[in-house]
């Protein structure tokens, strides 16, 4: 017995020491993380795996994508930048984890989180720390609100459901519409929100909504907007394709369907014909992968080259101009004089960037030949972006 | 006109909806009835299926040759994937707590959703070929797919009830989920009519798969969790362990989901609905509809 | 009294203990991260939750598939009382702490008696199934509460506990959780749950009130769920329903099943290994592996979609491995050989024989969980519906 | 139609039948009195017309050949099964429709024809769990939780207590044993001292004797009686073995079909030819 105690006891110890031993490898307090940085790094939480995956996927290839041009052509005077992405799988508990595993890895400037549920707790741990972010795709209205340090390449939800309320007010006054949104995420009920807000009284919507991420089956709401001749879709391009398919033969073929920048990609899915559906499809955005500029046909065909067309879509365009506009703004402070060293702290690097992109800093792209995402993009004092949206015609109805 | 239009269309599709629980809940309850197994995977193989279905579909082969094959194949390979983790998984645990082997069978769904993910990434895959367009039933539109998938159904059902009640290996079966012991006396081998139990429900996961790819087609890697989710609580409604229970559960089920999501006040809580109907119906009858009373004698 | 001291009941608290200290020095010297406070945190809720559920599971032999449906009603309860409470006087500090957990342990455990009243005529996978039903109908209801009572589809804002120290508080609980659920265990009322577990007939036959017990250790057991769901929430901005799905529940069941029923030290280790290697292993492949050779390669070549993927194969193939490995009865030669405890006695030249044990020395916590089909099945001795079944009573065939 | 609705008479009758029964007191001098007991499953009338008479210190055997309803006794007077009609006293204390623990707790132990142990707990954990509703080993779970002084007088009692019943059975050396590795005897006594744990009045024992080899039977006798005469106890048992019947009981009852064929004194009873006849066939 008096063995087992020992061992007992000894084998406790050797568990604490141990577990002290892997945890407390460095000491903390304020400090710089990023004194060893070899590369500039740049950060960036992401749903990599579960059901927004697509998304996440997209940023992260297009902006290692971008990474690997700039490092190619480079870097940043010589210094090489390095992307570290982490999987948030779109739930909000898991980014503080994601974030302290960057931050304290040495991370100094960052992209902040793809979607908005996990942006809001992004925003929150990245302010403590005073860690600039800009994030491609999070267009919550509240992700740049309260700090100065996070800043949108995206359109703010509550001004593209504005816009598209405006488009409604001036064509289908007096008439009935639909609505179809995603209504536990934060992004297309933000922009749903936005749109009733803004709508005049003479029109009438009739809503309907799905909850469950990976909800394939859509009858129900077909059903409810089954005689809608325009109908508002704030929702990302998956579900929206899915309803389109379904909906075929029962939505009249004259409807018009109407998305925000959700709907980039659309056209693009494998295994998804838009030329079969019989209605229009319409969207407000800022990236139009058919477009003819330079930039976009570029983005585009490098894109599909390396990752298919899979996931190609607006929040990987906007990720990719994203690290751009980091780089250009790093740049352009540079250039200013001001000393930006490799192994700079995020705080101070935030703090440059800061006054940069509230000091006039515009971005057009790599080397001035206008961005995939837009051109000539300025920033708010609020943080919001701004740049033109356009709206596009994604297909007519056929005949 | 508008009750019309909402019976008829509560029918039409609750009733299709309900086909394919059923369909998928018989899996579950034959499985659990004679392998005494709750196979956790088992609504992945209909994912399995959904993905073996559309990749096919969308190769360059026509329609009428891509879409028949197409089901034979998710059949074979649904088939040969529920026997291969009968017997990689569970086999090696016959015997063991029957915890154990659920635990197993959880890790065997997060394998398969994981592969899937892997092999097909995690955008969702799509078919433009599967479009069955939909025609006017008093004024209702009603599409195809539901006509299909009730078809189908009733088919199964048929056929499965001839099966269990005319054959030697369906009585064979019904023999084992009463008493394993005492059919194994009997002369029956009982692997032998597990390896069946677990063929049957796969080639029904299957087919269910091919009816919610004609409603919906489209196919992530967690396709299947719900549906499965859905058609274990039609198993027990029904009383698990009973094919009939599971037919009748399964129904219920798709027409209390297509009721509740009609109503728009209290659509947000359909699940919450269903899974309050099974409390309900577990307190009042422990067993579940048809499920027989299992005593332990004192 | 000394000598009633026994020293291998108490190592776990011990072990804790120096741990939490040990942590607690470094973090006031500012040795440790914000990660590791982070990490240590999770640690820390899943501590608290596999123990509790090990309760049920292992020691009522009762399986539920909705511990996270507990842990969502002290999150919730919790998190709104702490951020009614942070508006007036008390603030945000110790008080309101204190105040919250115990709200939303009384919360979460009124909610376990209202489960615990199923459990009273279900057994088995029906009991799992009506505990999974019940997680999934707290969390639609969550999510589709109103913007002002908890933050509907939106998530419930909670305030943040200060992150340096909330682990402390944590592993303060999970100390608590310990005394309480081990002394339960440790004592007649503890012998009276796994006598119900073992033989609910004879139990009853033995005078042993079922009713109370079960209803008992459903309340305590989800009071605990609770407690973790309250510090989850101090841990968050934001408390969102969709943490808290079925998945969520069956992880912590794995961490039971995985520590070995009915083993609290099984359960505390394998809760604190699998919470670790989650989250190491999902940032070690999406930041050291995916830099590698192999994981360009992988990329390019065999998988479609991202290297994180791989962290779920891993923990599904480990899952299934160590469970046959464990379980098949085919395997039991294999385990015998390899036995860690056997291996070690040889070493010591002990040999186990229980006629020498000391009656305290006995194990309470390790016991040979075996639920038998037939017993999960049956939904006991229910008098009215005996119905037309007549056939099976009384003693004909006298079998054991 | 006509079925369901006989289904659902039959549905409420069960659900209601408990309600029928008003227990009144009665007086008795015998220990336990059945008048009138009988349970009706569906159509099938399992046991009917028991009266059954025990005077205290007795020790009572209740025979009869498989399928006569014997264990549905045991199950009615331990409150398993509810009566249909009918009622039982003990000591004149009506007890009909009493839950299982209830009538545990007024004073009836049973052991089971099928071994029913705790068997993943040890053997002195069995008769423990057996004792622990004891007035004097009354200890509240926030005691034991909290660690009062109480918890550790409470177990220190009920431990010494366990380990003098176990002594009785031979069964001191196998306490930290886990039950499940008994052998089959040493189960059958275990079930019996976790009975008389609970300090009942009346002892059921369902065919205690079942399975064991004449020299451990032999020695069952002798225990049955020292238990008998030293914890002034009454006992009640179901068991086929003639010779140990014989040897044991003060008085029997013959079952067969759930009637009573023969009682009263157990040569007399056993030589009735109706008796005979049940047992031979015919």
């Amino acid at each position: 017995m008096k063995l087992r105690k020992v061992l007992a006891i000894v084998l406790a110890m050797a568990l604490c020491i141990g577990m002290v031993s892997v945890f407390a490898s460095c000491n903390g307090g304020k400090k710089n993380y990023a004194e060893n940085n070899t590369e500039f790094v740049i950060g960036l939480s992401g749903p990599l795996t579960g059901g927004a995956a697509v998304y996440g996927q997209a940023v992260k290839n297009s902006a290692q994508m971008a990474v690997d041009e700039i490092n190619a052509a480079g870097g940043l005077n010589g210094v090489m930048f390095k992307l570290v992405a982490t999987d948030d799988q779109h739930d909000p508990s898991l980014v503080s984890a994601n974030y302290y595993s960057m931050y304290e890895g040495g991370m100094q400037v960052s992209l902040g989180t793809v979607t908005t549920d996990p942006g809001l707790e992004y925003k929150e741990l990245s302010q403590e720390d005073n860690v600039f972010f800009l994030t491609p795709s999070a267009s919550g209205d509240d992700i740049t609100k309260d700090y100065d340090n996070g800043y949108q390449m995206c359109f703010a939800d509550g001004n593209q459901g504005a816009a598209a309320a405006k488009y409604v007010n001036d064509n289908y006054a007096g008439q009935t519409i639909g609505a179809f949104y995603k209504a536990d995420d934060a992004y297309s009920k933000g922009i749903y929100d936005q749109f009733m807000d803004n709508l005049n009284d003479n029109v009438t919507v009739v809503s309907t909504n799905f909850t469950k991420t990976n909800e394939t089956n859509f009858a129900t709401q077909i059903d409810t907007l089954k005689n809608c001749k325009f109908i508002f879709m704030p929702t990302y391009y998956g579900p929206a394709s899915l309803f389109m398919t379904q909906a075929k033969s029962i939505i009249a073929p004259d409807a018009i369907y109407y998305g925000c920048d959700g709907f980039d990609g659309i056209d693009k899915i494998d295994g998804f014909d838009i030329k079969a559906i019989p209605q229009a499809v319409t969207m407000l955005s800022h990236f139009n992968s058919n477009s003819t500029s330079e930039a976009v046909t570029s983005y585009v065909e490098k894109y599909t080259n390396k990752y298919g067309t899979d996931t190609l879509n607006q929040f990987g365009a906007s990720a990719y101009d994203c690290v751009y506009a980091i780089y250009y703004a790093m740049k352009s402070a540079m250039d200013k004089g001001t000393a930006i060293d490799v192994t700079i702290s995020a705080s101070d690097l935030c703090d440059i960037l800061k006054s940069e992109f509230q000091g006039g800093f515009t971005f057009n792209g790599k080397d001035q030949k206008g961005a995939v995402t837009g051109t000539n993009i300025k920033w708010n004092a609020d943080g919001t972006v701004n740049k033109a949206a356009d709206f596009y015609e994604i297909k007519p109805a056929n005949k | 006109m508008e009750v019309l239009e909402f019976i008829l269309s509560v029918i039409v599709n609750g009733l299709s909806q309900g086909g394919i629980y059923a369909m998928i809940a018989i899996g579950y309850t034959m499985v659990y009835g004679i392998a005494k197994l709750l196979n956790f995977a088992h609504g992945d193989i209909i994912m399995v299926a959904a993905y073996t279905i559309i990749v096919t579909v969308n190769t360059s082969m026509p329609i009428g040759v891509s879409l028949p094959l197409s089901i034979l194949l998710s059949i074979v390979i649904c088939v040969l994937l529920g026997v291969a983790i009968e017997k990689v998984a569970y086999k090696p645990l016959r015997g063991a707590s029957p915890l154990a082997v659920l635990i197993t069978a959880i890790g065997v769904s997060y394998l398969l959703q994981s592969i899937a993910q892997i092999i097909f990434g995690t955008a969702p895959k799509m078919t433009a070929k599967l479009d069955l367009g939909a025609f006017k039933l008093f004024g209702v539109p009603v599409k195809f797919s539901a006509i299909i998938t009730l078809v189908i159904t009733v088919l199964v059902m048929v056929g499965l009830t001839m099966f269990v009640k005319k054959s030697r290996t369906g009585r064979a079966m019904v023999a084992v989920s009463e008493d394993r012991g005492a059919a194994q006396l009997m002369g029956i081998n009982v692997n032998k009519i597990i390896t069946i139990t677990f063929i049957i429900g796969s080639a029904l996961a299957a087919l269910a798969g091919f009816c919610s790819i004609i409603e919906a087609p489209s196919v992530t890697s967690t396709f299947g969790s719900m549906p499965g989710i859905k058609a274990f609580t039609a198993a027990v409604i029904g009383g698990i362990g009973s094919i009939p229970g599971a037919m009748l559960g399964g129904i219920m089920l798709g027409i209390v989901e297509c009721i509740a999501n009609k109503i728009p006040v209290i659509a947000p809580y359909t699940d919450a609905i269903e899974f309050s109907i099974l409390i309900i119906i577990l307190l009042v009858k422990p067993t579940g509809f048809l499920g027989k009373k299992r005593r332990e004698k004192v | 009294m000394f000598k009633k001291f026994k020293i291998n009941h108490y190592i776990n608290y011990f072990v804790i203990a120096v741990a939490l200290i040990v942590f607690a020095i470094l973090s006031f010297t500012g040795g440790i991260d914000n990660s590791t406070t982070l990490l240590l945190e999770r640690i820390a809720i899943s501590i608290i939750l596999a123990v509790s559920l090990s309760l049920v599971v292992g020691f009522l032999g009762e399986l539920s598939l909705g511990h996270a449906g507990f842990m969502c009603i002290g999150a919730y309860i919790g998190g709104k009382v702490s951020a009614l409470l942070a508006q007036t006087g008390i603030g945000d500090g110790i008080g309101n702490l204190i105040i919250s957990l115990i709200v939303g342990a009384v919360a979460a455990a009124a909610c376990g008696v209202v489960v615990g009243i199923p459990a009273l005529r279900l057994r088995g996978d029906y009991l799992a199934i009506v505990t999974l039903a019940f997680g999934e109908i707290v969390k639609t209801l969550f999510q589709n509460s109103s913007d002002n009572s908890f933050g509907g589809l939106s998530g419930l804002s909670t305030p943040r506990y200060n992150k340096t120290t909330l682990f402390i508080i944590a592993f303060v609980v999970v100390l608590l959780t310990l005394a309480v659920i081990q002394n339960f265990i440790r004592s007649k009322h503890g012998r009276a749950v796994t006598a119900v577990r073992d033989n609910e007939i004879a139990a009853r036959a033995t005078g042993i009130n079922v009713t109370k017990y079960k209803i008992m250790v459903f309340a305590l057991s989800a009071a605990f769920a609770g407690i973790a769901g309250v510090i989850y929430s101090f841990s968050q901005n934001k408390v969102m329903y969709t943490h808290f799905d079925y998945n969520y529940s069956i992880e912590i069941l794995v961490m039971v099943v995985l520590g070995g029923m009915g083993s609290i030290n099984g359960s505390i280790i394998s809760a604190t290994l699998l919470t670790f290697f989650d989250e190491k292993l999902r940032l070690w492949i999406s930041q050291d592996f995916s830099k590698t050779q192999l994981a360009q390669f992988l990329t390019t070549y065999v998988i479609k979609g991202d290297l994180a993927v791989f962290k779920d194969i891993i923990y599904a193939l480990v899952l299934i491995l160590i469970v046959i490995y464990n379980n098949s009865p085919s395997l039991k030669g294999l385990r015998e050989k390899l036995n860690l405890k056997k291996l070690l006695s040889k070493l010591f030249k002990r040999k186990h024989d229980p006629s020498k044990v000391k009656d305290d020395e006995a194990r309470w916590d390790v016991v040979p969980t075996k639920i038998e089909m037939d017993e999960v099945l049956s939904t006991d001795v229910v008098i009215d519906d005996m119905g037309d079944n007549s056939a099976d009573i009384g003693e004909r065939g006298g079998n054991k | 139609m006509a079925k369901f609705v006989e289904k659902i008479k039959t549905f409420f009758n069960t659900k209601i039948r408990k309600s029928t029964h008003k227990r009144e007191n009665i007086e008795s001098d015998y220990v336990l009195e059945t008048r009138e007991l009988g349970i009706t499953f569906g159509g099938l009338k399992a046991v009917q017309n028991v009266n059954l008479k025990i005077k205290k210190n007795q020790i009572y055997g209740l025979i009869g050949p498989n399928g006569a309803g014997k264990t549905t006794v045991f199950n009615l007077l331990t409150g398993v099964y509810q009566p249909t009609t009918g009622a039982f006293y003990l000591n004149g204390e009506d007890l009909t429709g009493l839950s299982q623990e209830k009538i545990n707790q007024k004073g009836f132990a049973r052991t089971f024809q099928n071994i029913r142990l705790f068997n993943n707990m040890t053997v002195v954990r069995n008769v423990m769990v057996g004792l622990s509703n004891q007035p004097e080993y009354n200890c509240t779970e926030i005691e034991s939780v909290l660690r009062l002084p109480r918890h550790f007088k409470v177990e220190k009692t009920m431990r010494k207590r366990a380990k003098e019943l176990l002594r009785i059975f031979d069964l001191e050396d196998e306490r930290n044993n886990l039950a499940c590795n008994l052998p089959y005897g040493k189960q059958r006594k275990l079930e019996i001292a976790r009975a008389l744990a609970t300090n009942p009045k009346l002892l059921l024992l369902d065919e205690p004797a079942a399975g064991m080899n004449p020299n451990e039977t032999e020695d069952l006798v002798k225990t049955i009686k020292y238990i008998r005469d030293n914890f002034d106890m009454t006992i009640l048992l179901i068991e086929h073995d003639m010779k140990f019947v014989s040897g044991l009981c003060d008085e029997i009852t013959v079952l067969n079909f759930g009637t009573v064929l023969a009682e009263g004194n157990t040569k007399e009873a056993l030589n009735n030819p109706e008796v005979i006849k049940a047992y031979i066939g015919g």
